[in-house]
C-alpha cells in the first residue's frame, strides 16, 4: 500500500450537468489520508452528485479524479471498489427480500457458493467488533430504519474500503445511534481510513470532522479546518449571507382545545401493540412536540389520527364547525375524505414525502390539488386555482423549481418538503400534524420550516410536531409529549426539563404514569 | 411474379365473352400451403386446374390466411371487385360470408366447399361442392380393420359435426366389414389446428389400447405419435408416410382439382354450374394415397380394390343400414329438417343430390354400435 | 487485471438522458428508424427472391388502393383503437390488464345474446342500443373480476386477466357447440345476425369509426380533465398517496377496470354487429394483445393511439396484400411486422438519450 | 383404474415438460428484472432451429447419422437460436431501454413468423416437409433406464421418459440451487429486485441482465425444440407451439418464481390439459378445457390471500435500469 500520498482523493475541475441543471461546476475537492472530511451545502448544492462521481454512479462531464495520487477513471461502482472507495448512499441501497448478511455479501468475490452459516457468523462478528447489534439472518423488509442504516454501514466495513463516503447517514438515526456511529467512524479513522461525511446537522459536523468543504449551488466555496469553524460561520459560507440561527417561541394567549385523543390503542401490522392507551390534547396556538426514539408509535399515531390506520380502541375528537358552531367531532374510524366531509380541516405532513404525501411523477399543480380536488362539485378538476396557489407557494416559500410543471421528483428534498407543507398549510387547518419535517433539510431550509410552523401557531392552529432533534423540540415546542414503546411516558414543559430527562423518558415509561400537565 | 395491383381497374364479371385468356379465378383459403394439410391440398388442386386449363399466373388470385370472419367478406369483395368471374371459398366457415357477398355480384359465380346453403338459397350464382370423402374413408377403414391386433382402433376427430361423424362412421364400417369384432374409440380435439392436442389425444387413444389411429384433423401429429408408440396410423389430406414411415400406412384425400376444373370449364362453356356437386371414387374426386407397402396387411390391397369397385359399381353402399345398428336397433328412417327421407333402398343416401346435396348429412346424434365417443 | 490496464480510459461511449428534444428531431429519428426497418425487411424479401420495392408498393396499395381497401383498413383500426384506449385506462393505473382479448369476447357474447335471440322482437334502434349496453356491461364485468380480487387480496392481475382470455375462448366454444349453435347447422358455429342487428354504415364503414374518434376525445378529456382521470394517475403512482388523499383505492380499481373492460366489450360489439355478424373464436383475433402495443407505443395518449392504431392497421392490411399478390407466406408478414416494430421500439431510445463517444463527440441518433 | 392414473401421469409429464422449460427460461429472465412476454416466439425459434439443426446434420453425414449427436445438435442449436431471440429483446430493453411488455409481444410475433417461415422454407427445400430420420427420432424416444425402468409402477412412472424430461428437471433443480446457494445467483436476484442497489454493490447489472435474459431465452428455445422433436416426433408442423409459450408465462406466476416448484406446477398443468382424454366427466368438454385456467385463477387467489414477499415477482420487473436516473 502506498501510504506516502497526503491525499487519498483529489478531484479537480469536476463538472456535471443533468440536462439544463448544472449540478457541479468546476468543483475541486481533496480528501487527506486518515481524515474525516465533512461536506456541507444546502439542498441541491451538488454534494450527492460529486460523491456519486467518486463512487461510480455518475460519470463526470469533465474534470479529473486522482486516488492516492494516481489519475483514475471511475466508470462504475465496481471500479470504485477496486480503488478502495465505498459509499453509503443517501437513500438506502438494500434489497428488501434478502437478509442483512446477504445484502452485505452482495457483489463480493468469493467461493461459488455462499455459505450462509459462516457468513452470518462473520457478519455478527464484524458487527460486534464495532458495537452493532445485528441479526444477520433478518430480512431487510422486517427492519427498522436504523437497522437498515446499520446494514449499510456494515456493508462498507465488510468490504474493507479505505475511503468511505457517507451521504447523510445520520438523518434517520437517534442521537444515541449517531453517537455510536461516530465512535465507529473515529475508530476507522484511527485505522487509517479516510472518510467523507455529508450531513446537514452542524453540530455533527463540528463533532466529527477534521475539515469541512463547502459547496453552494454546485460550486466549490472552500474548505476550512473544523477547529476554526462554528455554526454561524459554516452557515454563512453555505448560504452566502448571514442567517439567524435562533428559533422563536412566540406566545399565543387564546388556547382552545382542537384535538383530543383518549386511550388510543392500535396494533401494528405484525400484531404487536403499536399504541397503547395514548391520551393527550392539542391546543390551538401551541406547538406540541412529540419526542421518542424512532418506532415508538409516532407513525401509527399520526396515521390513526389522519384516518389512514385502524385503531382497536379509544377515541379521537377534533374540532370542526357544524352549522356555524365549533364542535368536537368524533373522527376515529373515518377515512380522510370522510373527515373532510365532517367539516374538519386537519393537515398532515407525513414522514414519507414522496411515498405518501406527494405524487413523485406529477407536477406541482397536480400535487397541490391532491387534497382539495374533490371540493369543487362536478366531474372535472379545476387546475386554475391550484396553479395560482402553486405560483404563490413558490414565491412565498422560495421554492426552487424550474416551474410549476416540473415533476416534484426532480425537486430537492427541501423543496419537496416545502411543497408538501405549503399545500397542507394552504387548506387553513385547525390541526397541523407534521412528522419529521426537516429530515434531510439543510439548515437554511429547516429554519424556514420552523418559521412556517410558528406562523401557523400564531394563527391559532394546533401544531403537532413529531421530531427527532431534541434541541429543536426544546426550542420550538410549547409542550413536549414523550413517547416510549407506544405509550405516552409523559408530557413536559420544555422550559422546565433537560434534554437528559427527556432522553430517559424516551427509553422508559414512568411507573406512576402521572401526567405532568402544563 | 405477378401482381393484381392494377386489378381494381378491372370491371366486375364482364359482358365480353369469357375465354381462357380473360377469365379470372379467385380463391379464398383459410391457411396457406405451409399447413401441409387442408389448404395445401386445395392449393394443389388449384395448380392442377390452372395447368389443365392453361391459365396464366395473373388469372388466378389466391387469398391465403383468410379468417372465418369479416376478413372473409373483405377477401370475397376484393376478388369480385378485382374482376374475378368465379370465386372458390374453401372453408366451411366462409359460407355465411359467401351468401352475404354473392347477392351483390350476380355475375360472379361463387363456389363454396363443404357448405350446404346453396340449394335453399335464391342466389343462382352460389354453388356448393364437396367430395364423397366418406367413400375413401371406408376403404382406408378396411385396412385399419385388417391391421388391428387389439381389435381396437382409435380416431382423432376435430369437431363434432356431420362431416366428421360421417367420416369416422364410414371408416369404422370399412373396418368392420373385414373384422366384425373391431371396436373404435373416437375423441375430439374441438379445434382444427392444434398439433399438440392432436398428439396428446392420439397418445391417449394408444394408452387406451388402440393400435391403429385414424384421423380427421389437420396435422400429422397423430401419425408421429403412433410411430413413437409403435402403433399404426391412417391419415387424411396428405400422405403422411414421409413423416412417420413406420406408422403411417396410407391416407385418403380429396382431389380438389377435379371440381375446380369442372366449374371453370363450365363457366367458359357457358354452362350452368351444378348447385350442388359431389363426386367420389368413381370420378377420382376422392382417393386413397400410395400405400406404405411394408405396413400393408396381407390381402388388404386386394380387399380395398374390391370394395372400391363395388362402390363404383353401386353394389356396395357405405352406409348400408343392414351393416350397423344404433343402440342395438337397425335404422330404417331419417328425415332432415326439410322432411327429406334419407334412407331408401336399404342405405343412407349420404352426399347425394336429391337428398342432402353435396354436404355431409349423416345424423350427428347417431353413434353406431361399436363406436364409443368420449366427450 | 483489466481494470489496471484501462484505468486511464474514458468509457468508449456513454449515454446521457436528454433534457428536451424538438418535435422535428423526434420525427426525424422515427423516420430514420422506419427506413432502417424497411431496408431490413427488404433483405428478407430479397432472400425470398422477390422484389422489395414491388412488395412495399403493393403494401401501400393494399392499405389504400381503393375505397374498399381504405374502408377495410379503417375497419381493422377501429377495434384496435378502442381496445387500446380501454387498455390505457388500466395501464395508467399500473394495472396490467392483458385480458382485453377475453373482454372483447365477453362483449361479443353480450351483444350476441340480444342480436341472436331478440332481433325480431325489438325495434332496430332499441335492439342496437341494448346490444351495445349489454356488450359494455359484459366486457366491463369481465374486467371488474380481477379488479375485485386485486383490491381485496392484491391478486396478480397479469396472470388473472391472461387466464380469463382462455376461459372466454372456451365459453365461446361452448356456446358454439351447444346453446347458441346455429339452427340447421350441424357444424358448431353460431348463426349470422339478421340485418336488424347489424350496424348502419356511414361513408362505407359501420359507425364504429365515429364512436372511436369520439372516444379518443373523451378519453383524452377523461384522463386530463376529470377528477376520475386524476384519481387514476394518483392510484397508479402510489396506493399510499391515494389513500392519504382520501381516494378509495379499491373503488378506483373497480371503476377503472370496469371502464377498461367495457371499452374492450364495446370493441367486441362493434366487431360482431359491424363486421363479422357472428361470433367465432377469432372475433377478438389478437386485437387484445396488439392493442397493448398500440397503447404503449402511443405512451397512453389517445391521440397517439389513433395514429399508432392506423399505422398497425396499414401494416396488417399491407402484409395481407402481399400475401396475395406476391405469394409471400403469412409467416413472412409476421417477420416483417416484428422487424418494423423492433425498430420503432428501439428508436425511442435515441429520442430520450444522447450518446457521448470518447473524445467528446456526440451523436443524436445512430 | 391405477393403470389409467399411471398413464395419465406419464402423459402429464410429457405434456408438461415444454411448459416447464418455457417457465424455467422465463423465471431466469424475470429474476434479472426483465419480463419477457416473448416466450412463445422464442419457443417457435427453438422449435424450428432444433429440428432444422438435426436435419442438416443428418443430411451432412448421409445415412449414418448418430442419434445422440443429432440430439445434442438439436439441443445446442435450439438453445442458441432461442437465445438469439432473447438477445434481440435484451438489446432493445437493456441497452435501448424499450418497453419490456411491447418488446416481448413483438418478439412473439417475430418468433412465430420465424418458426413458421423457416419450417416451411426448409421443408420445401427438403421436398415436402422437414422431417428427421429414424436415428434421431429414436434419440428422442423414452429411454427405458436399465433396471430402474423395470420396477413395477415406479419404473413406468419415473424411468421411462425421453431425455429432455430429465434434462428439464435437472435444469429446474440446478436453477433452484443457483438462486438459493450460489453467489452469482444471489447477485442476480439482487439485480432483479433492485438494480440500483446491485449496481452500487459493484455488480455489473447490464452483464447480469444480458446473460440471464439470453440464457433464459435459450432454455425457452429448448422447450420449443421439445415440441418439434418430442411432441411432434421430429416433424415440423405449422403453428406447432400453439400457445405453449403463453402457458409457460402463466406457469411462472403459478410457480411463484420458484424453479423447483415449477416442476410440480408444470405436472399439474400438464395433467389438467390432457385429463379430458383420460377421465370422462359428465360436463361439456369445453368446461374441461377451461379447467387449467380456472384452477390457475383459484390458486392465484388463494396464494394472494396469504401474501408473501419472497414468493412475488422480482420488484424491478417491467422497468429498465439507467444508472443516472433517479
Ligand atoms: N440523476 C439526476 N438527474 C438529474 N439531475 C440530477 C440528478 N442528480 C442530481 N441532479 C441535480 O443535481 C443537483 C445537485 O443534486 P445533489 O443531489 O447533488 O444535491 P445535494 O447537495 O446532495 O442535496 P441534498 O443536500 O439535498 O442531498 C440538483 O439540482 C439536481 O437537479
Ligand atoms: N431527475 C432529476 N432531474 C432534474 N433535476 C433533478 C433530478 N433529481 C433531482 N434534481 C435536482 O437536484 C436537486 C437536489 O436534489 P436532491 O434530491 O439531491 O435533493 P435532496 O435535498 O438531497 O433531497 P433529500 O434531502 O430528501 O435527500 C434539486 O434542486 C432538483 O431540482
Ligand atoms: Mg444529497
Ligand atoms: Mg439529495
Amino acid at each position: 500500500m502506498e501510504r506516502k500520498e497526503k491525499n487519498a482523493v483529489e478531484m479537480q475541475g469536476i463538472t456535471k450537468t443533468f440536462g439544463k441543471v448544472i449540478a457541479n461546476k468546476d468543483v475541486n475537492l481533496e480528501l487527506r489520508n486518515g481524515e474525516i472530511l465533512a461536506l456541507l451545502g444546502e439542498n441541491g448544492s451538488g454534494k450527492t452528485t460529486i460523491m456519486n462521481m467518486l463512487s461510480g454512479i455518475y460519470y463526470p462531464d469533465s474534470g479529473s479524479i486522482r486516488v492516492q495520487g494516481k489519475e483514475v477513471s471511475i466508470r462504475s461502482p465496481k471500479d470504485a471498489f477496486d480503488h478502495g472507495i465505498g459509499m453509503i448512499h443517501q437513500h438506502f441501497k438494500l434489497v428488501d427480500v434478502l437478509s442483512a448478511a446477504e445484502n452485505i455479501v452482495l457483489g463480493r468475490k468469493g467461493a461459488v457458493t455462499v455459505d450462509r452459516k459462516e457468513l452470518n457468523r462473520q457478519v455478527k462478528e464484524l458487527g460486534e467488533k464495532y458495537g452493532f447489534d445485528i441479526d444477520p439472518a433478518k430480512k431487510v423488509y422486517n427492519m427498522s430504519v436504523s437497522e437498515k442504516q446499520t446494514v449499510e454501514i456494515l456493508k462498507v466495513l465488510f468490504r474493507g474500503a479505505d475511503i468511505l463516503i457517507l451521504d447523510e447517514p445520520t438523518a434517520v438515526l437517534t442521537p444515541q445511534e449517531v453517537d455510536k456511529l461516530f465512535a465507529v467512524l473515529r475508530n476507522m479513522k484511527a485505522d487509517g481510513k479516510s472518510i467523507i461525511i455529508i450531513t446537514h446537522k452542524l453540530h455533527e459536523v463540528l463533532a466529527i470532522s477534521d475539515r469541512v468543504s463547502i459547496l453552494r449551488k454546485g460550486e466549490y466555496i472552500g474548505t476550512i479546518n473544523t477547529k476554526e469553524a462554528d455554526q454561524q460561520k459554516l452557515t454563512e459560507m453555505m448560504v452566502g449571507h448571514v442567517v439567524s440561527l435562533k428559533i422563536d417561541r412566540p406566545m399565543v394567549e387564546d388556547k382552545k382545545e382542537r384535538l383530543k385523543v383518549i386511550d388510543l390503542t392500535c396494533v401494528s401490522e405484525d400484531g404487536v401493540k403499536a399504541l397503547e392507551r395514548v391520551s393527550f390534547s392539542a391546543y390551538g396556538g401551541e406547538i406540541l412536540g412529540v419526542a421518542g426514539i424512532a418506532g415508538s408509535g409516532q407513525k401509527e399515531l399520526c396515521e390513526v389520527i389522519a384516518g389512514l390506520y385502524p385503531a382497536i380502541g379509544g377515541s379521537v375528537l377534533c374540532s370542526g364547525t357544524k352549522e356555524g358552531h365549533e364542535v368536537m367531532e368524533r373522527i376515529i374510524g373515518l377515512k380522510p375524505d370522510e373527515i373532510v366531509k365532517k367539516g374538519i380541516s386537519m393537515a398532515f405532513v407525513p414522514e414519507d414525502r414522496l411515498g405518501m404525501g406527494l405524487v413523485a411523477s406529477m407536477d406541482m399543480v397536480d400535487n397541490v390539488m391532491l387534497r382539495s380536488y374533490k371540493n369543487k362539485k362536478g366531474l372535472f378538476v379545476d387546475r386554475k386555482a391550484p396553479q395560482e396557489l402553486s405560483e404563490k407557494l413558490i414565491e412565498d416559500l422560495e421554492i426552487v423549481t424550474p416551474g410549476v410543471n416540473t415533476p416534484v421528483r426532480r425537486l430537492s428534498g427541501g423543496n419537496v418538503q416545502k411543497v408538501l407543507l405549503g399545500r397542507e398549510i394552504a387548506c387553513n387547518p385547525s390541526v397541523l400534524l407534521v412528522a419529521y419535517p426537516v429530515r434531510g433539510l439543510d439548515i437554511n431550509s429547516s429554519y424556514k420550516i420552523y418559521d412556517l410552523l410558528n406562523e401557523q401557531k400564531k394563527k391559532g392552529v394546533a401544531v403537532i410536531f413529531i421530531g427527532e432533534d431534541l434541541d429543536v423540540l426544546l426550542e420550538i415546542s410549547d409542550r413536549i409529549m414523550v413517547m416510549c414503546g407506544g405509550r405516552v411516558s409523559g408530557i413536559v414543559d420544555p422550559e422546565k426539563v433537560t434534554k437528559e430527562e427527556i432522553g430517559l423518558m424516551m427509553i422508559q415509561v414512568k411507573k406512576d404514569d402521572e401526567e405532568a400537565s402544563v | 411474379s405477378s401482381s393484381s395491383s392494377d386489378s381494381s381497374s378491372g370491371s366486375s364479371a364482364g359482358s365480353d365473352a369469357l375465354s381462357k385468356d380473360n377469365i379470372k379465378v379467385g380463391f379464398v383459403y383459410i391457411g396457406d400451403d405451409s399447413d401441409q394439410g387442408y389448404t395445401s391440398n386445395f392449393m394443389d388442386g388449384t395448380k392442377e386446374m390452372k395447368k389443365a386449363l392453361g391459365l396464366s399466373d395473373d388469372q388466378v388470385i389466391e387469398k391465403t390466411n383468410v379468417g372465418e370472419d369479416s376478413s372473409c367478406e373483405t377477401a370475397l369483395r376484393e376478388l369480385a371487385e378485382g374482376g374475378c368471374n368465379i370465386i372458390f371459398a374453401t372453408s366451411f366457415g366462409f359460407e355465411d360470408y359467401v351468401m352475404e357477398v354473392a347477392g351483390d355480384y350476380p355475375d360472379v359465380q361463387f363456389c363454396h366447399a363443404t357448405g350446404y346453403q346453396s340449394a335453399a338459397s335464391e342466389l343462382a350464382n352460389v354453388h356448393n361442392y364437396f367430395s364423397s370423402i366418406y367413400e375413401a374413408r371406408y376403404l382406408t377403414g378396411i385396412i385399419a380393420g385388417m391391421k388391428t391386433e387389439t381389435n381396437k382402433i382409435g380416431y382423432v376427430a376435430a369437431m363434432p359435426y356431420s362431416e366428421v361423424i360421417s367420416g369416422y362412421t364410414a371408416f369404422y364400417l370399412g373396418a368392420k366389414s373385414v373384422n366384425p369384432d373391431v371396436q373404435m374409440e373416437v375423441q375430439y380435439t374441438n379445434t382444427w389446428n392444434d398439433a399438440n392436442l392432436e398428439a396428446q389425444l392420439a397418445q391417449a387413444l394408444v394408452d387406451d389400447g388402440c393400435d391403429v389411429i385414424g384421423q380427421h384433423c389437420d396435422s400429422a401429429a397423430a401419425a408421429t405419435t403412433a410411430e413413437k408408440a409403435g402403433v399404426w396410423q391412417i391419415g387424411y389430406n396428405t400422405n403422411m408416410i414421409d413423416k412417420a414411415p413406420k406408422a403411417s400406412i396410407t391416407s385418403c384425400r380429396c382431389d380438389w382439382g377435379i371440381y375446380a376444373e369442372y366449374a371453370v370449364q363450365s363457366l367458359l362453356d357457358g354452362k350452368e354450374i351444378d348447385k350442388d356437386w359431389s363426386q367420389g371414387l368413381a370420378e377420382n374426386a376422392v382417393l386413397v394415397t400410395d400405400y406404405n407397402e411394408d405396413l400393408m396387411p396381407e390381402g388388404a390391397a386386394d380387399a380395398v380394390e374390391k370394395a372400391k369397385q363395388s362402390i363404383i359399381d353401386g353394389d356396395l353402399h357405405v352406409f348400408d343400414t343392414s351393416t350397423f345398428t344404433v343402440d342395438g336397433k337397425e335404422m330404417t328412417t331419417y328425415k332432415n329438417d326439410f322432411g327429406t327421407e334419407f334412407i331408401k333402398d336399404g342405405y343412407f343416401h349420404e352426399q347425394e343430390i336429391g337428398y342432402g346435396g353435396s354436404s355431409p348429412a349423416f345424423p350427428s346424434d347417431w353413434i353406431i354400435d361399436g363406436i364409443t365417443v368420449k366427450k | 487485471m483489466s481494470s489496471i490496464k484501462t484505468e486511464q480510459q474514458v468509457p468508449l461511449v456513454r449515454m446521457v438522458k436528454r433534457d428536451t428534444i424538438t418535435q422535428k428531431k423526434t420525427w426525424t429519428i422515427r423516420a430514420v428508424a422506419f427506413v432502417c426497418a424497411l431496408l431490413t425487411g427488404a433483405l428478407l424479401i430479397l432472400f425470398l427472391g422477390k422484389n422489395p420495392v414491388q412488395a412495399y408498393m403493393d403494401m401501400i396499395q393494399g392499405a389504400f388502393g381503393s375505397s374498399v381497401l381504405r374502408q377495410e383498413t379503417i375497419k381493422v383500426a377501429i377495434p384496435l383503437l378502442i381496445t387500446a384506449i380501454g387498455i390505457s385506462f388500466a395501464f395508467k393505473m399500473k394495472f396490467w390488464n392483458i385480458g382485453a382479448e377475453g373482454q372483447i369476447l365477453l362483449g361479443a357474447i353480450g351483444a350476441g345474446y340480444w342480436g341472436f335471440f331478440w332481433a325480431d322482437r325489438l325495434p332496430k334502434v332499441i335492439l342496437i342500443i341494448v346490444m351495445m349496453l349489454s356488450a359494455i356491461l359484459m366486457g366491463g364485468l369481465y374486467g371488474l373480476l380481477p379488479a375485485l380480487c386485486k383490491a381485496k387480496w392484491g391478486t396478480n392481475e397479469t396472470l388473472f386477466t391472461l387466464m380469463l382470455n382462455y376461459i372466454a375462448l372456451y365459453m365461446i366454444k361452448y356456446l358454439q357447440n351447444g346453446p347458441w349453435k346455429a339452427p340447421r347447422s350441424s357444424f358448431p358455429k353460431m348463426a349470422m345476425l339478421q340485418p336488424e342487428a347489424r350496424l348502419t354504415k356511414i361513408l362505407g364503414v359501420h359507425w364504429g369509426w365515429i364512436a372511436a374518434l369520439l372516444l379518443v376525445i373523451l378519453a383524452w378529456i377523461y384522463f386530463n380533465k376529470t377528477k376520475q382521470g386524476y384519481e387514476i394517475s394518483v392510484v397508479g403512482e402510489s396506493n399510499n398517496t391515494a389513500r392519504y388523499a382520501g381516494i378509495n383505492v379499491g373503488k378506483v380499481f373497480r371503476r377503472t377496470m370496469f371502464l377498461s373492460g367495457a371499452l374492450a366489450g364495446l370493441a367486441g360489439f362493434l366487431q360482431v354487429a359491424g363486421c363479422d355478424f357472428t361470433i367465432t373464436e377469432t372475433t377478438a383475433g389478437g386485437v387484445g394483445f396488439t392493442a397493448i402495443t398500440v397503447a404503449w407505443l402511443a405512451h397512453m395518449n389517445p391521440y397517439g393511439m389513433l395514429g399508432v392504431a392506423f399505422f398497425i392497421a396499414i401494416l396488417e392490411r399491407g402484409c395481407n396484400q402481399i400475401e396475395t399478390t406476391m405469394a409471400i407466406p403469412a409467416s413472412v408478414s409476421s417477420l416483417l411486422i416484428g422487424i418494423i416494430l423492433f425498430f420503432m421500439l428501439g428508436c425511442e431510445f435515441f429520442i430520450n438519450y444522447r450518446l457521448i463517444f470518447r473524445g467528446g463527440k456526440e451523436v443524436s441518433h445512430a | 383404474m391405477l393403470n389409467i392414473i399411471l398413464k395419465l401421469i406419464v402423459a402429464a409429464v410429457i405434456a408438461g415438460t415444454p411448459l416447464l422449460l418455457g417457465a424455467l427460461g422465463e423465471i431466469l429472465t424475470e429474476k434479472s428484472g426483465n419480463t419477457n412476454l416473448g416466450v412463445e416466439g422464442m419457443m417457435y425459434m427453438g422449435a424450428v432451429s432444433g429440428i432444422a439443426g438435426a436435419y442438416f446434420y443428418e443430411k451432412a453425414v448421409g445415412g449414418n447419422a448418430n442419434g445422440v449427436v443429432g440430439a445434442l445438435i438439436a439441443l445446442l442449436i435450439s438453445f442458441l437460436i432461442g437465445a438469439f431471440g432473447a438477445l434481440i429483446y435484451a438489446f432493445l430493453t437493456i441497452t435501448l431501454r424499450a418497453n419490456q411488455n411491447v418488446t416481448g409481444l413483438t418478439l412473439t410475433i417475430f418468433g412465430t413468423g420465424f418458426g413458421n417461415f423457416f419450417g416451411d422454407y426448409f421443408g420445401k427445400k427438403a421436398g415436402g416437409s422437414l422431417v428427421v430420420g429414424d436415428a434421431i427420432k429414436s434419440a428422442f424416444q423414452g429411454v427405458s433406464i436399465p433396471v430402474l425402468s423395470k420396477i413395477p409402477v415406479i419404473g413406468k412412472l419415473l424411468f421411462n421418459y425421453n431425455w429432455i424430461v430429465y434434462f428439464a428437471i435437472l435444469v429446474a433443480i440446478a436453477m433452484a440451487w443457483f438462486f438459493n446457494k450460489s453467489r452469482v445467483g444471489l447477485n442476480l436476484r439482487a439485480v432483479g429486485e433492485d438494480p440500483g442497489t446491485a449496481d452500487a454493490a459493484g455488480i455489473n447489472v447490464t452483464k447480469y441482465k444480458y446473460i440471464a435474459t439470453v440464457v433464459g431465452g435459450g432454455i425457452c428455445g429448448i422447450g420449443g425444440m421439445y415440441i418439434s422433436m418430442v411432441s411432434q416426433g421430429g416433424v415440423w408442423v405449422y403453428d406447432c407451439v400453439s400457445g405453449y409459450g403463453w402457458l409457460a408465462v402463466a406457469l411462472v406466476i403459478f410457480a411463484t418464481w420458484d424453479s423447483s416448484r415449477a416442476i410440480l406446477v408444470a405436472l399439474v398443468f400438464g395433467a389438467l390439459k390432457i385429463m379430458r382424454f383420460y377421465v370422462e366427466l359428465p360436463i361439456p368438454s369445453q368446461f374441461y378445457d377451461m379447467a387449467p385456467y380456472i384452477v390457475t385463477i383459484l390458486v392465484l387467489i388463494l396464494t394472494s390471500m396469504r401474501e408473501s414477499r419472497e414468493h412475488a415477482q422480482p420488484k424491478s420487473c417491467g422497468t429498465n435500469y439507467f444508472r443516472e436516473e433517479r
